[in-house]
């Protein structure tokens, strides 16, 4: 094997915006390719690349979660559960009478447990995909690619965080308020649903102390005018070092307007629809705002977590 | 033409040796499995050992920096897919300067894919990507051409003399030429190729489609209409490559729904002299790897002493085609 | 074009008498759904209720009596399948003193469809078929025209203007001209039948395939290829619908891997009036009475008045299509 | 419905050989629409279709008989328990993870019981479909369309007939020996197999008191000297009125040889790769020797029982 060709996901987020400079994140210090014309026009050699593999992994337990969602924990050889908050999986869906899905399907880590072998996700079952992945019995084995992409940073600063997230955005944030709580950073998580049965994770935000604000359409509560105070508060009261937001356009929007207003880093983790998940296909660019230019991205590659400041509504 | 079924309907043979290398041309690969331009990047290197495949086909560059096509760019469809991506690209020097060193120490032939807008812009590029590191260069010339309001070069055997013939012209290298399905006369175009100084075809691109979501009344792609690949265009590209195959002498590069050995095998008897992998990466990231043990395989189980003696194995020779069937 | 998203987007309405006629020419149809051809016969009367069909379209007849292809004549590829049957046909002669005598009293348009080698041999057998008891023809021309070396009218423009010309001055009756998919062009093939006098356009036949076995080394049809329909077309098939749909103002009739009423919608939306179903029938012989029930519902779902309203009611007006994109 | 579109299968076959004109089988009188013009060139109006309908049938029995052959058995409505000897349907086969037969798959009839309302189907696992319907569980529905085609016929004068099978054509032929003994007609069976194992039926054959030869390759008694043997004792001994034959090429030109040369008609039960079952796709044609010029016919809907004397090899 050529050692020139060992790639890893490009560094960029609220660390490298808080920094000021490419920070050193879980995935190893540097940029990647796509940012390597600009920072080091000619540096063909690159550092190893974060362990990627496609694995069998067995299901150990397959629950319904309330009347959309489920949870599929799965238990994978290495590198499966090294997995970051914020990097993803691309699934090979099992094929049932009805439903036959032909690529794979993308989805975030909802935790990894290195020590047990274990890697969970939380699921909206939705269409063809998801539908035959909720098929899938404990005891069956599916094949899983991963860890890809680039996860969540917290910057080295931060002493207090803010997530905020809606539906399944909810289960990509619950690792990212893990992983502060290990570094002994304060979670504060907005979390926005439906109604009561939709909120999901909140005992894992329980868990590490975060103080938790539950925010419902059902009692107006999810309105953005309170979600915008609930913010507000938390940058009043010294807790918003960086934000964080999963799962909703109108959240984001507003996270980003009050980030910027308030000079606070933030990440955002986005969706796109993938086929490679391994930045050759090129399906999964999002735009984003770079200087006032609108740059094109690879979700899978240069994403999914993306800095909050450059994300555009979708 | 070896009599496959005489010669080597036997059953297990004994453990042999397989000789895996094919030929394209002056060029001799490790084997017969390579990835299709556009579903092959570095990033693979961590799970397919590059030094395993028969060579390595990048994504199409073009001579300048382009944007490529609105999201959706991808939908599912049955077995296959369509991607409708429009070739972003970082442009040629990008290509050179950024992409081509990364390969530096790779023991495999790389094969760059690149498509421009007009003959003389693809002459320019091909002369541009003559620097060493490439060892073979794959014009995809499934692209409009300005100079004919916009129609592709591969739909015609014109256009396509054409283009070959001014790439032959700037390039010493070994010439691939990518043709398009989406053509009437697929042997006519392959003829054209050949007679203008190709040394290779690749059979084929994506083929025209297009899918439209009933819920929302939208196109499912962003840009309306992409290209199908994947299991679903097999019947079809088998058929264009078995056409070729019959209308050149230079070899043919098979390329459409390949995902398992049989395919690779299907397509080799057909005449393809090689197989290139597209889609079928997505699915499994391994793909090629199966492909390339199972060649050796069935090669084992059917007797055949080389991967190479599959190419134009078929045993039609005492069958004729209506054209009459064309239509039903 | 109705804002279908807009008007028609709120769910299901109250339990409307859908309009399910529509209208092909000067021919009112009672619904959309008919049989495409060679994949129906009388003998079908047993379990689809002729009456409840939009119209009955006749296997392709030729002038003479024709043998057909060697057997295998079909085989299965993934979710499609090959045939090679070669039109066997008892002739022009035969058809109308046997087969059209058959169908007095369904009162149901039957349309019969045709097939000749050259331009006069169609306008002749046009002029043969305009009899009573055929409500409309439909003309095979994706068959060889010994005029042009072998070549199918279809394939091109230009003999397609001449033998759909020929057979406008042959008949009033309603001409359907049946297009092959074979063709890097198929909207300037649609245009050239309008220019010359179709009354509608059947889009399309089926796609020249080929499959191998490789156990054996043979190809799986006796004729080497094959055409091949069924699912797995219908995204090319559709994208070929709304090229036409945009490039002529005649009826579209859409054709191509249609086996429930979701696909059927989906040719509709890219510009179908109406639909053949082909292939669905072998694998369920009730399909065409599932797809007239299911366009029925989903107008109701969706808020249409009309089966016809669906006809063009893609949302398309705010996307371009980068030809580019032809190719990858 | 128009009363003008209605038919029936061709009458053909031993029955009309043997009388000499078109008699009246067992599907009713009359030639069909292929042989019409020779036969009445003007009679648009057809008597009445045996019925035939797309049924569901649910799964009561389904078990291995030996290593490569499978009996099926389905509750299904009428029409299906009405069908007859030689007749066949057109099976939805259930897909699997790694077989997904497209088109249906024809099956000779193995026993209907209209009493019951059950057809049985006795099939030997093969490639895609046959794989596949092996999988079906008792308890599971499947759609089958038939009955199709015309089945065996029985010369009117015949006291005694030979039934010559080799593999799956013996369960094609079981049927025949029942409806022969329940006219009071002698059957003689020869049953031909690779080895012990793979002779099936023997035991219904046996209940109709059948005169039953087993011939083996094993033990070489299958050799066609042999059987050649068993044919001319039988026609002998009087007791070949007629002959029946299905599953063998070779042994079908052996027993047409010998008819040819005793003047015995005969039928044959012929396959053909198939799609519609139901004689508009022309698939599934077969040549057949006619006055010395070769006709080809549909097997789904000419067939597939054939007069022996036409049938060529394959
Ligand atoms: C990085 C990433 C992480 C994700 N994590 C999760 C997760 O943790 N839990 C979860 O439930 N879902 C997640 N998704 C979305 C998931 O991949 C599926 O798209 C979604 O579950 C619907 O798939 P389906 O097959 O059921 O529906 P489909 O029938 O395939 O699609 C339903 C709709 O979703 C759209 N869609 C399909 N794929 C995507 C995609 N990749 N991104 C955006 N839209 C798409 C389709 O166009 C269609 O409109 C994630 C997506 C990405 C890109
Ligand atoms: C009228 C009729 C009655 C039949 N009755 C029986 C029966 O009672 N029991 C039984 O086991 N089989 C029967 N067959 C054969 C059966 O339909 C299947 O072809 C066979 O079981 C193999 O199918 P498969 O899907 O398993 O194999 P495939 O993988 O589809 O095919 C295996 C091989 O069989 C060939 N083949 C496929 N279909 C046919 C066909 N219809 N006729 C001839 N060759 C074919 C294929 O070309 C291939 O070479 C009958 C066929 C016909 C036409
Ligand atoms: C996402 C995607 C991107 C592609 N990009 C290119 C490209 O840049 N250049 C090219 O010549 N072909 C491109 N292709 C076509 C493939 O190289 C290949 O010809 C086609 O997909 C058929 O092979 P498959 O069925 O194995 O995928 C692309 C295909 C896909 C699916
Ligand atoms: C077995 C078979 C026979 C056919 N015969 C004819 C024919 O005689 N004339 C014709 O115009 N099309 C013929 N076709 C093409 C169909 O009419 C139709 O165009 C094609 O099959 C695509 O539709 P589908 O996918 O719904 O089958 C035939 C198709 C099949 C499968
Ligand atoms: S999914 Fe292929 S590049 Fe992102
Ligand atoms: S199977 Fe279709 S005609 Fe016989």
């Amino acid at each position: 094997m050529g050692q020139t060709i060992s790639f890893q996901p490009v560094r960029h987020g609220a660390a490298a915006q808080a920094g000021g400079a490419p920070a050193a994140g879980p995935q190893g210090p540097g940029p990647g390719p796509a940012q390597q014309s600009a920072a080091m026009p000619h540096a063909p050699s690159l550092p190893a690349a974060p362990h990627v593999a496609d694995v069998l992994g067995v299901v150990v337990s397959h629950v319904w979660l309330n009347d959309e969602y489920r949870h599929l924990v799965l238990e994978a050889p290495e590198p499966a559960p090294l997995a970051q908050a914020g990097q993803f999986f691309n699934l090979e869906c099992p094929h049932t009478a009805e439903d036959k899905p032909f690529l794979r399907r993308p989805m975030s880590l909802y935790r990894a447990d290195p020590a047990y072998g274990r890697v969970e996700f939380l699921y909206k079952v939705t269409g063809v995909g998801t539908r035959a992945l909720a098929s899938i019995k404990v005891g069956r084995t599916m094949r899983l690619l991963g860890p890809l992409g680039v996860g969540f940073s917290i910057p080295e600063t931060a002493k207090d965080i803010v997530v905020l997230g809606r539906g399944v955005g909810l289960a990509t944030l619950a690792p990212l308020a893990e992983m502060a709580a290990a570094r002994g950073i304060g979670v504060t998580a907005i979390l926005s649903a439906r109604s009561a049965a939709m909120v999901m994770s909140v005992e894992r935000f329980a868990a590490i102390g975060a103080r938790i604000r539950v925010v419902l359409d059902t009692d107006g509560s999810s309105d953005p005018v309170n979600v915008e105070m609930l913010l507000r508060d938390a940058a009043a009261g010294g807790r918003a070092d960086a934000f964080y937001t999963c799962g909703s356009n109108r959240l984001m929007l507003l996270m980003q307007r009050i980030g910027r207003e308030l000079a606070i880093p933030g990440e955002v983790a986005l969706e796109q629809q993938m086929a490679c998940g391994l930045g050759m296909c090129f399906c999964c660019v999002r735009n984003f705002s770079v200087d006032g230019a609108v740059e094109a991205r690879r979700v899978c590659t240069e994403g999914p977590v993306f800095p909050l400041d450059e994300a555009m509504p979708w | 033409m070896v009599d496959a079924a005489t010669l080597h309907g036997a059953g297990p043979g004994p453990a042999l040796t397989i000789d895996q290398t094919v030929r394209i041309g002056r060029l001799t690969l490790r084997n017969a499995v390579m990835p299709a331009s556009g579903t092959f990047a570095e990033t693979l290197a961590g799970i397919v050992p590059f030094e395993q495949l028969g060579a390595l086909v990048t994504k199409t560059v073009t001579p300048q920096l382009r944007g490529g096509n609105p999201t959706p760019r991808v939908c599912e469809v049955g077995q296959g897919m369509l991607n409708a991506i429009g070739i972003p690209s970082k442009g040629l020097d990008h290509f050179v300067a950024e992409t081509l060193p990364l390969y530096r120490g790779v023991p495999t032939p790389l094969v760059a894919s690149v498509s421009a807008l007009s003959a003389d812009a693809f002459a320019d590029a091909v002369r541009r990507l003559d620097v060493p590191g490439v060892a073979a260069i794959e014009a995809n010339i499934s692209c409009p051409n300005i100079e004919e309001d916009g129609k592709a070069f591969a739909m015609d055997p014109r256009p396509t003399a054409l283009v070959v013939e001014k790439m032959r012209r700037a390039t010493s290298l070994p010439l691939w030429v990518k043709l398009s399905p989406n053509t009437g006369d697929v042997a006519s175009v392959a003829r054209a190729a050949e007679a203008a100084g190709a040394d290779a075809l690749v059979v084929a691109n994506t083929i025209l489609a297009m899918s439209i979501d009933i819920e929302t009344f939208r196109p499912r792609l962003g840009n309306v209409m992409g290209g199908l690949s994947g299991p679903a265009v097999k019947p079809i590209v088998v058929r264009m490559v078995y056409q070729c195959a019959r209308a050149v002498d230079i070899p043919v590069i098979g390329c459409g729904g390949i995902a398992t050995a049989a395919d690779a095998v299907e397509y080799m008897l057909a005449g393809a002299a090689a197989v290139q992998v597209g889609t079928a990466t997505f699915v499994r990231p391994t793909a090629m790897l199966t492909v390339i043990d199972g060649l050796v395989d069935y090669c084992r189980r059917k007797g055949f002493a080389r991967v190479a003696d599959l190419t134009g194995a078929i045993h039609d020779a005492d069958l004729t085609v209506d054209t009459h069937e064309a239509a039903s």
